[in-house]
């Protein structure tokens, strides 16, 4: 292995001089924003973290003297991340393309980040289904009739379509027997949590992440009105 | 594929084809590798003083035996590419123009569907809704809106050998044109939790006077 | 250093009595390969049976819904769930991975490259111990309220992120710390491999006098250190969303459910890849050995894997075309898909060539690497469907995609690891292993195998979607034909897992009375046959390490009179 | 530590010494893992222009300081490796102890700006860009831990002359984590 330098003493490298140029293109990246203008700043920042990145790679990691398969190998690795950003981009980065978009992602970028921090009763945002958002203001009753009417049927009997598959079947809000040891707290608590939250099926799911306090509240009210009168 | 479920759309046959074409390609060179591998188990079996030969497999005229049916196999591969590409063009990339356009909502564990209803315009407030029911007048092209309400579902419909996940906070659009009426199954084919295997919903295919039969007699109902 | 270094390399084996751990440790400290090796084996075997006896309560209830599956009880739809997903997960990371890779990388790399040992001894040990701290984190989470996690071993949120979806939130937690610490564990053994090929090789050893199987077993290890990064970031992501609440996949906050998909599959398409090699480095080792024969062009078979493994990299995709990515992307992986084709045709080709010209004999090991090529074959050619775009578009998703990945996976891991075993079972143990019971074990294992998954791939073309507990709700799936289908792939199932018995019988009973085995049993080139039957710690005496003087598949050779020619003896 | 090693660790068919070749693999698996998580974020903060409101609140100072930190202490780490080369074992173990300052400064550093940044409401869930801030960040700390306690073991060896080729090993770790902080500095801080 003659060509191989091999580590004694010698890669003639004086660190401290590297070492300063380090610092120097630090103070740069760091001063380069201040000109405001957009392009300046990514070449201080990115490019002059190329440009660090290498010196600390090839010097202080000696790669400069190391054999040319460790190069491959991290040239590779490179690669390969750059593949997969190249492969990844269209769904993630865009928001749209041919025959989709992503109306969630564009709704974030619309609301900002001020509108979602400052609301930091992160709560009610997240999760809210993108049919709901399209069609505006809340109604109780509209969630009802396209969310939990699958299942429980529009007349809150347990008579939905979807609820017939299910073992056990969905509550009959009709029924004065469902109504007997139950409030409007434990309906409340149910929708949020799901029925495992007081020891009922799982096949009831938890809406937190869907609906608001507020919403959760408006649904509970509107399932009351199912309930017989005469009790 | 014809045998085991109707072609209910336009692309059914399309799909279907490049399945036989894959089918085809693939079966002539199984059963030839198939052949060659069990002849040469039964040929070269041991027998007493017997001595395999010193090849190396670096041999010219020896390694043409390998590199022939390997360009072949390229070849194949070739027309396969084309044919599949092709399909995949005309079922996800195009759209045809629409003739109606539905709104397909994937929640756990039903499927909510929103027909434009008597003006044959979505969103509008004489929008129908259903739950596990899509009703769809025949030979009409049909875009859907596809929208999922929590996590990641599949409308599978397979009578059309149509298949599309829901993304939640996405809406993908796509077309169908069903070719005969009738009552089919929508599934859905991507796992959504303890209720997926209950997620079954029905494709009604109607002819154009049952379906606006159907849409009359929801009209009313849900005008409330 | 270098004093101490050059001094015994019988550092403490459970051999040299005199210090060290003692008892049960001095197994589970060894720092021995093949101690590591064995480990990594029985670990792996044991989690088979639990893969196995998963697979056996979801087929009754498929075949029969609603039974009370004996030993297990009613299934319901999230019991359901849970065993599928853990099926899935424990049959690739924590039975192919430890055997095929683990295990005979283990055994075989230091022994077949004439080394003593890996080059980092405590960190194989160590990495051991992590893979199996993340088998007791597994297990554990089958037993924690609400049940293991039930959300297929892909994962994808939002289904997999939030509790209030999955109703596993301790399940779904454990079971991905499970994989992580499972990766870590592979990273730590891959590192090791590579290394130890690279630099440790025998004197005289050039490239391409290397055994395949370390090839391969090196590739593969390459193939998922390089895969695996961004699906460790991937897992912290999700881990953070599953506990603290971010919102990495959650898309009404920004955050993108696709994002897991891609990170996923660009490590779980090469994964495909890091279990398959080693299996093809079994069988092409076990072929030449048993056909008597060179293997046909040695050179382009390593340079068909590379290139696979290099392809392997571009295509991931494929199993996201139907699952919301851009159409336009689809076309590129479909040909990327298609692609990956053209090498592994022609490594098959070569394989079977190489079979031209051989004395064959059809040992147990031989069969099982011939049943290898030969189901691997149509595990193949079933992908091409899937593969390309158009078809796969109805076929995505159904029981064809099943059985298509069972027709790899099955051959790589059940049928790849019995050849591996049965080949080296006379190195590991020192004893012969009974051909007679070893073939009935072949056959009924073999057979049933085709008769469970020909089945699936006709209901999958009926349109059978996966995962579905129960398809009463699917009138177009509960037909009489389909539960006859379901019926015959359950029996068969049920027949296969019986004849495993026979399997455990015979490992037994050869370990305890089987002939006494020889050094070079099947008169094979490679070094470790040089090795005593079992091989002392340190593999050969430290100033008799073998040299290595030719390539590895020097059988039939015209210079010598015998018909093998061992790597090792001087010309 | 009477731990014999195999004469395995020993050969050197690369020319590589087997140490070498090994942390430059783990350096490979980590170049993936950083990448895939990187890559992620750089996706994420190109569709979301609006994240620029966020990382406004990021100290661009503390940032700054901080890779000045990491500088020097890549900068000692590399000192030792010379000292090391010369077979000089307690200045090498001087120096490493020097970068182990260094690490800890950056740790104390980080963890005030943490508590600052949390006090104000950015804290990890507050929304995407302070996840992908904090966990970006929070791996490459881990990453500052585990080398500055590697880095303890090394030091006490090499101060009693013993195992003195770490001392290159671990620089190379080291001067890699310091290259991933070089990228995370533009990408969390400078960019708004």
């Amino acid at each position: 292995m003659a060509d191989n330098h091999e580590h004694g003493d010698s890669h003639h490298v004086d660190y401290k001089k590297i070492y300063f140029t380090l610092l120097v293109l630090l103070i740069v990246s760091v001063v380069g924003p201040f000109f405001g203008v957009l392009w300046l700043t990514l070449l201080t920042a990115f490019g002059i973290a190329v440009v660090k990145a290498n010196l600390v790679i090839q010097n202080f990691m000696h790669l400069r003297w190391e054999k040319r398969l460790m190069k491959w190998l991290l040239g590779a690795s490179l690669l390969l991340m750059a593949l997969f950003v190249a492969g990844v981009a269209p769904d993630v980065m865009n928001h749209e393309g041919d025959n989709w978009e992503n109306l969630a992602a564009k709704a974030a970028t619309e609301r900002g980040i001020d509108g979602e921090v400052e609301g930091a009763t992160v709560e009610g945002e997240p999760g809210e289904g993108v049919a709901d958002a399209e069609q505006g203001e809340f109604s109780a009753q509209a969630a009802f009739n396209s969310v939990c009417a699958a299942c429980h049927g529009q007349s809150g009997s347990g008579d939905g379509p979807a609820g017939a598959a299910l073992d056990p079947a969905p509550a009959d809000f009709n029924d004065p027997e469902f109504w007997a040891e139950r409030d409007e707290q434990r309906i409340v608590t149910v929708i949020r949590d799901g029925a495992v939250a007081v020891g009922g099926s799982p096949l009831m799911v938890a809406w937190r992440g869907t609906y608001s306090e507020e919403q959760i509240q408006a649904l509970a009210e509107y399932v009351m009105t199912f309930r017989p009168a005469g009790d | 594929m014809d045998r085991f479920l109707t072609q209910a759309s336009t692309y059914a046959s399309e799909i279907d084809g490049i399945i036989l074409l894959v089918g085809v390609l693939v079966g002539f060179w199984t059963l030839a590798a198939y052949t060659v591998f069990f002849w040469l188990i039964w040929k070269f079996r041991k027998k007493p003083h017997g001595r395999s030969e010193y090849l190396t497999g670096e041999e010219k005229h020896i390694k043409r035996w390998v590199t022939i049916p390997h360009l072949l196999v390229l070849v194949c591969d070739i027309f396969i590419i084309v044919g599949a590409v092709r399909v995949w063009y005309n079922v996800k990339q195009t759209l045809p123009e629409a003739d109606s356009t539905v709104r397909v909502i994937g929640q756990q564990w039903a499927w909510t569907f929103q027909h434009p209803g008597p003006d044959n315009e979505l969103d509008t407030p004489d929008d129908i809704f259903s739950v596990d029911e899509l009703h769809v007048e025949v030979d009409r092209v049909y875009h859907y809106r596809l929208e999922s309400r929590d996590v990641l579902h599949s409308f599978s419909v397979p009578v059309f050998r149509l298949k599309q996940d829901a993304i939640p906070g996405r809406s993908i659009t796509g077309w169908f044109e069903p070719t005969v009426t009738g009552e089919y199954d929508v599934q859905c084919a991507e796992i959504c939790g303890i209720g997926h295997g209950v997620m079954a919903a029905r494709i009604f295919i109607e002819d154009a006077n049952q379906h606006q039969a159907w849409i009359a007699a929801n009209s009313v109902s849900t005008s409330q | 250093m270098a004093d101490t270094a050059v001094a015994v390399p019988h550092g403490h084996h459970p051999a040299h009595e005199h210090h060290g751990p003692q008892g049960i440790w001095k197994y589970l400290w060894s720092t021995d390969h093949k101690m590591i090796a064995m480990q990594y084996m029985f670990t792996g075997m044991f989690m088979a049976v639990i893969g196995g006896f998963m697979a056996y309560v979801f087929r009754m209830q498929l075949a029969f819904p609603g039974v009370s599956v004996p030993g297990f009880g009613q299934v319901s739809p999230g019991e359901y769930n849970a065993l599928i997903t853990n099926h899935g997960s424990i049959m690739i990371f924590w039975v192919a991975m430890p055997v095929l890779i683990a295990a005979f990388g283990n055994y075989v790399i230091p022994l077949m490259i004439g080394a003593d040992d890996m080059v980092f001894p405590r960190i194989n040990r160590l990495s051991y111990q992590i893979f199996l701290l993340s088998v007791l984190v597994l297990l554990a989470s089958f037993f924690v309220p609400g049940g293991g996690f039930g959300g297929a071993w892909t994962a994808y949120p939002p289904l997999s992120a939030v509790g209030e979806y999955n109703q596993t939130n301790l399940g779904s937690t454990l079971w991905l710390i499970a994989v992580i610490l499972e990766f870590v564990a592979f990273l730590l053994g891959g590192i090791n491999f590579i290394t130890t090929l690279m630099n440790s090789r025998a004197p005289g050893m050039r490239a391409y006098d290397i055994p395949f199987v370390c090839w391969m077993i090196v590739i593969a290890s390459i193939l998922f250190m390089l895969s695996v990064g961004p699906l460790v970031a991937g897992a912290i992501m999700l881990l953070f969303d599953q506990t603290i609440g971010t919102g990495f996949y959650d898309p009404a906050r920004g955050g993108d459910p696709i994002l897991w998909q891609h990170l996923f599959w660009f490590f779980g398409h090469p994964e495909v890849y890091v279990v398959l090699l080693p299996a093809i480095g079994i069988t092409v080792d076990i072929i030449a050995t048993f056909a008597r024969k060179k293997l046909f062009g040695y050179k382009l078979m390593l340079y068909t894997v590379i290139a696979t493994g290099v392809l392997s990299f571009f295509v991931w995709a494929h199993h996201q075309f139907i699952a919301g990515i851009d159409p336009r992307m689809a076309h590129i992986f479909t040909v990327t898909t298609l692609l990956i084709s053209v090498p592994i045709a022609e490594l098959v080709f070569l394989i079977i060539a190489t079979l031209y010209g051989g004395s064959i004999t059809l040992s147990t090991p031989m069969l099982w690497a011939l049943a290898f090529v030969a189901e691997f074959i149509i595990g193949g050619v079933t992908g091409i469907f899937l593969g390309a775009s158009g078809a796969d578009i109805y076929l995505h998703d159904t029981y064809f995609v099943l059985a298509h990945f069972h027709y790899t996976f099955f051959p790589i891991a059940i049928i790849g690891t019995f050849a591996g075993f049965t080949y080296w079972f006379p190195k590991m143990f020192g004893k012969m292993m009974d051909d007679t019971l070893g073939k009935i074990h072949f056959w009924g294992t073999v057979i049933p195998f085709n008769l469970i998954f020909i089945p699936l791939f006709v209901l999958g073309m009926g349109g059978q979607h996966r995962r579905i507990y129960n398809y009463e709700h699917f009138p177009e799936l509960a037909g009489q034909g389909m539960y006859q289908l379901r019926q015959v792939a359950t029996i068969s199932l049920l027949v296969m897992l019986a004849f495993q018995l026979v399997f455990f019988y015979n490992c037994i009973k050869s370990w305890r009375s089987g002939p006494k085995a020889p050094k070079n049993p099947w008169l094979a080139n490679t070094l470790e046959w040089t090795a005593e039957s079992p091989p002392p710690h340190g593999n050969w005496p430290p100033d008799r390490m073998p040299k290595v003087y030719r390539g590895p598949y020097e059988y039939a050779h015209p210079d010598v009179a015998e018909d093998y020619w061992p790597q090792d003896q001087p010309a | 530590m009477s731990f014999a090693k195999p004469q395995a660790t020993l050969r050197s068919v690369t020319g590589i010494p087997t140490g070498r070749l090994a942390i430059w693999w783990v350096l490979a698996s980590e170049v993936v893992i950083f990448g895939g998580l990187l890559g992620s974020y750089l996706m994420h903060r190109i569709g979301h222009p609006e994240w620029a409101d966020a990382a406004v609140h990021t100290n661009v100072w503390i940032g700054a300081f901080n890779t000045f930190v990491l500088l020097t202490s890549s900068f000692t780490a590399v000192l030792a490796h010379q000292a090391a080369e010369t077979g000089d074992g307690k200045k090498a173990a001087k120096l490493l102890m020097l970068t182990i300052g260094g690490a800890l400064t950056f740790l104390i550093v980080k963890s005030a700006e943490w508590t600052m940044e949390i006090s104000h409401g950015y804290t990890i869930t507050a929304n995407t860009f302070w996840s992908f801030y904090y966990t970006a960040a929070g791996l490459h700390a881990m990453h500052v831990i585990a080398g500055a306690i590697i880095m303890g073991f090394v030091a006490f060896d090499a101060y009693r002359g013993r195992e003195l080729q770490r001392v290159e090993l671990i620089g190379i770790y080291w001067h890699f984590v310091d290259v991933v902080w070089i990228f995370l500095f533009p990408l969390l801080y400078i960019a708004k």
